[in-house]
């Protein structure tokens, strides 16, 4: 299927240029806004240039107008209405639509053509782009139902689950590769399909709702590769960049995720197969020690008058959707002459630059934002350190316990800090499943409750007070 | 081997295109790493080229035309969204220069 | 507009291996320019392919192959030196692993 | 002229994928070796692939042998032989080499097709490469007959240059214009070579021998743009892939060196048109104060049994010689007790990383070389800074004297050392033609003399007072 019109080439061309800007400008806070209207321009463009290739039928134009209002009236009040927590579902819904999109032009283009010959190399395309596609659709469509707790967040682990998820796989697998030697086969073009979406199904249960956000990666990367596919079946280089500038770019994003959280990438990327169940459950009282939650008033005057305090804000503040409380609060430390600095953990939360991201939308100005290898030579020196619903990133068990899930991921030591106030709801560990020695420190002080409300109840306690 | 036109440059440009993917996205500070996520979302949704292509022109079964439209309907809410999201989460940074 | 066969492809190609070059240059470390500067010095000589191609071909004048055969001499000291040099330099570095 | 094999074409693939790796691994002192031999090994696939693309007679195989064997012959002997201190030279040596070869293919096609018809495109890109070729032919002849100090290393500014150049270079590009209009015009085709030809020497005329090394930088681009333009005449990909790699290092290493110099790099890029002649010639004693010299004794003396000093070599180390005997007076002052480091200052020296070259040659621990913004803070805790040949990286006036031409230069803040001991063989500027103040300073002691030849005696002094 070639463009007839020699000129959209030259659109393409300049499209992808775009979309090579677009990703360069995003790597500075400076430059992103830039980065991200390339990126509209390019993708205007790469429209604009398909729709003048030639070849389109009055008829034609009729659907794609449909389709493209259709989809933008869907498109635009999602993304308007939905609440900055909500980023990693709607990223994962999202990707359930790019890859049912590919999968779908891929089954178009097999219909098509199946009969009137393809070259070996043109249906071996095809079929990784479906299998790509269909896959990336369900599995996306799971992992929103998990993030979105629609379905169980929990890691689904069956037995013998290694082996259907490898046999479905392989089936897939097999299956593509009948139908590349006999384009002809229905039933494997049937086979194929049903096989890819169930292996999605599969690729996602065995994998808890908080290790999502590097799923999506993946799968992002995946749905690149679809489009990819799609590029040589087509011949069109466009659809070749930028499936490949996103094929790499979730694959570098998953990696990253992982280091930071010391994560084998082998095994999200092979979608949990063999995943150590980790923990698991709630936890009992760590070292068994009886722990007794202090209150809001006790919070108050170990805070006031202190010189230096360190905000450390944890999935648990996302949750609460507490990142204007503690802006407060901090606003409130800062009118008593306190310094005030929060400390930012790569992983914190559930997706990368989460903490960022709330902190930015209540206004906290971007100096007060310290990294986890800049802050942490500041604990020593700081009064109190208030864990708003962060855990793992605090665990020493991380420094020391070569039998946690957590060893070798660098931690903010907040242990390090004279007093350290800790705001989560009860003793539960977090995403890992691990107890936090720490909470039973005679240093530590742990006040129950909802983040949002334990730091409103504070600011007020303060405003009262003064 | 039945060699189907313009593979070989095609793989050229697959495979500098990777290897572009992996320079830029190095560089890109954790800092941005979420607004980063939604952009190359909706780089995603550009098989919406390959939608427009597959809806627009004659085909004998309806039923191309209708999963073609289908196609663009899925595209378009990503890049919509994925762009509109981008911009969102980038309005928020944008306090650093005041 | 009479245009040659795989210009198109040819400038996809062009900007997409510019853009690469700039990004993996920036993240060469300062230490190494030296050498740097000699690698890409010897990556030059990769003109050495059209050499190959001019003087091995048949052609009605004896002058062209004459040319070609010049310039293969030219790149092969080139390229030759180029990766040479590059080599000694690169030597003295591995000190740091002792 | 068309491959007739196809597989050549996944040849060049693999060999433009080892000159991306290349480029790479050269990014990491770790990896650095094996980016080499990944270069190496591309351009013997490259070479391979093309023996093996066809149409090659049997005559034309002698051919090749004999021309392959005889550049073989000339530069393993010219890479071996030469001493470290000579890569600028031999670089601007091989540069001229490469830019002649790709501007004689770029005669050859035309020779051939001139009168077969060639399309529009075509004939612009050979004009292009020729035009390239030959300018970067001639301008590194001249530059490497500066640096080799066959010809005067200084600018040569004579009135009305700026008209010349632009002169000879808008006849180049209007022959080029012509050409690709009337592809059959043999005096378009003699103009643009000549005038190519001349304006490759009236670039670098007007340039300082010192300022030799950006303009190789930019020459390596020229060239790398000639062979990206051969592969658009000959539509291979390699061709384009390796001369765009080539063309955007050069751009960017002579950025980054112009930045570290302060210069602007439109002032390099047109060969020093409108270039402010610096300063010029020898200068007097600067604040007009006399300034003595000391005696190798009088060093001696302060070096014995301090607690830190650091070594500044600069471009007079390079021209001495000097860097083993640095090294064993560094070995000297260690034994003594005294802590040794080297202040590595990213422009000293005529090339990027020329210290760091010379050092390294001279077995000084890597991680005894400091860069220059890490090394700057220990200046005020060192007892002396001993200045071996270097002198602009060390100059105040880059700090404090807006007019100077060094302004805005970071350099190293030697002056902040207790004592400083300057080594050079006279009251003479170095490169930018600037006086400097630190001559005169108290602190300050001259020691007059080649580098080298000091050195020796230094460590010889030592050795016989212990
Ligand atoms: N950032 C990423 O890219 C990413 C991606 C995937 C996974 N992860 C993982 O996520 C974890 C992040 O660490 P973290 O310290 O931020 O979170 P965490 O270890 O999961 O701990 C969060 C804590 O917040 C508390 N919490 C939950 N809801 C709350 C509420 N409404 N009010 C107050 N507290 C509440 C929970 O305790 P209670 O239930 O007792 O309240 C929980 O212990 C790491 O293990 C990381 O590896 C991160
Ligand atoms: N590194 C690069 O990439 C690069 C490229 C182009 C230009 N540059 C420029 O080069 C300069 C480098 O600064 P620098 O401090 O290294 O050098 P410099 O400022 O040029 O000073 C070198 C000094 O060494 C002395 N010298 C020369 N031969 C000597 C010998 N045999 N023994 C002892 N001393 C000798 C000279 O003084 P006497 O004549 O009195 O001995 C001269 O003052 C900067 O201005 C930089 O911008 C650098």
């Amino acid at each position: 299927m070639q463009e007839t019109n020699p000129y959209v080439q030259y659109v393409y061309l300049a499209s992808a240029a775009l979309f090579i800007l677009s990703l360069k400008w995003m790597g500075q806070v400076r430059t992103a806004r830039r980065g991200n209207w390339a990126g509209t321009a390019a993708m205007v463009l790469a429209v604009l240039g398909t729709l003048i290739a030639g070849g389109i039928t009055g008829q034609g134009y009729l659907w794609i107008a449909v389709a493209l209002v259709v989809g933008a009236a869907i498109g635009t009040p999602m993304a308007i209405v939905m609440p900055m927590t909500a980023v990693p579902q709607r990223t994962a819904l999202s990707h359930a639509f790019g890859g049912l999109a590919a999968a779908l032009v891929g089954v178009a283009e097999y219909l098509e053509n199946a009969n009137s010959g393809m070259s070996t190399f043109t249906v071996g395309a095809l079929s990784v782009e479906m299998l790509l596609g269909f896959l990336t659709f369900t599995g996306s469509l799971l992992a929103f139902g998990k993030l979105q707790e629609i379905i169980t967040t929990k890691a689904v682990i069956y037995p013998g689950r290694n082996l259907v998820s490898i046999g479905t796989l392989t089936i897939a697998i097999l299956s593509a590769a009948f139908l590349t030697l006999n384009p002809a086969s229905t039933a494997a073009f049937g086979v194929l399909i049903c096989a890819s979406l169930l292996f999605g199904v599969l690729l996602i249960i065995p994998i808890g709702g908080a290790d999502m956000p590097t799923v999506i990666a993946i799968l992002n990367s995946y749905a690149g590769l679809s489009s990819c596919a799609m590029g040589f079946v087509m011949n069109n280089k466009l659809l070749i960049v930028a499936g490949a500038l996103d094929g790499t770019s979730g694959l570098i994003l998953s990696i990253v995720m992982c280091k930071a959280m010391n994560r084998s990438f082998a095994n999200v990327l092979f979608g949990g197969m063999g995943a150590t169940p980790t923990g698991g459950g709630a936890a009992k009282s760590p070292t068994g020690k009886a722990i007794v939650g202090f209150s809001i008033e006790d919070a108050k005057s170990i805070l006031q008058d202190t010189r230096s305090v360190i905000i450390v804000p944890g999935y648990g503040m996302a949750v609460a959707q507490a990142q204007h409380a503690v802006k407060e609060l901090a606003n409130v430390l800062a009118a008593q002459g306190t310094d005030v600095k929060f400390a930012i953990h790569p992983v914190a939360g559930r997706m990368p630059g989460h903490m960022n991201v709330l902190l930015s939308e209540a206004d906290v100005p971007y100096d007060q934002l310290v990294e986890m290898e800049m802050i942490n030579s500041s604990f020593p020196e700081a009064d109190v350190a208030i864990v708003v619903g962060a855990n793992d990133v605090t665990n020493p068990a991380a420094r020391t316990d070569k039998t946690s899930p957590l060893y070798g991921m660098p931690i903010l030591d907040v242990d390090k800090a004279r007093t350290v106030i800790f705001i989560k709801r009860s003793m539960n560990p977090g995403f890992a499943g691990v107890d936090n020695e720490l909470f039973g420190l005679d240093k530590t002080m742990m006040v129950f409750g909802d983040a949002k409300k334990v730091m409103t109840e504070l600011v007020a306690a303060f405003k009262a007070g003064h | 081997m039945h060699e189907p036109s313009g593979l070989i440059e095609n793989l050229f440009v697959f495979v500098l295109a990777s290897f572009l993917g992996l320079e830029l996205i190095r560089g890109v500070s954790r800092l941005l790493h979420t607004p980063l996520m939604s952009l190359t979302n909706a780089i995603a949704s550009i098989a919406i080229v390959g939608s427009l292509l597959m809806t627009g022109r004659p085909h004998e079964s309806q039923l191309i035309t209708v999963l073609g439209a289908v196609a663009i309907v899925c595209s378009t809410i990503n890049a919509v969204g994925g762009f509109l999201i981008t911009e969102r989460i980038l309005k928020m940074f944008k306090k650093r220069s005041e």
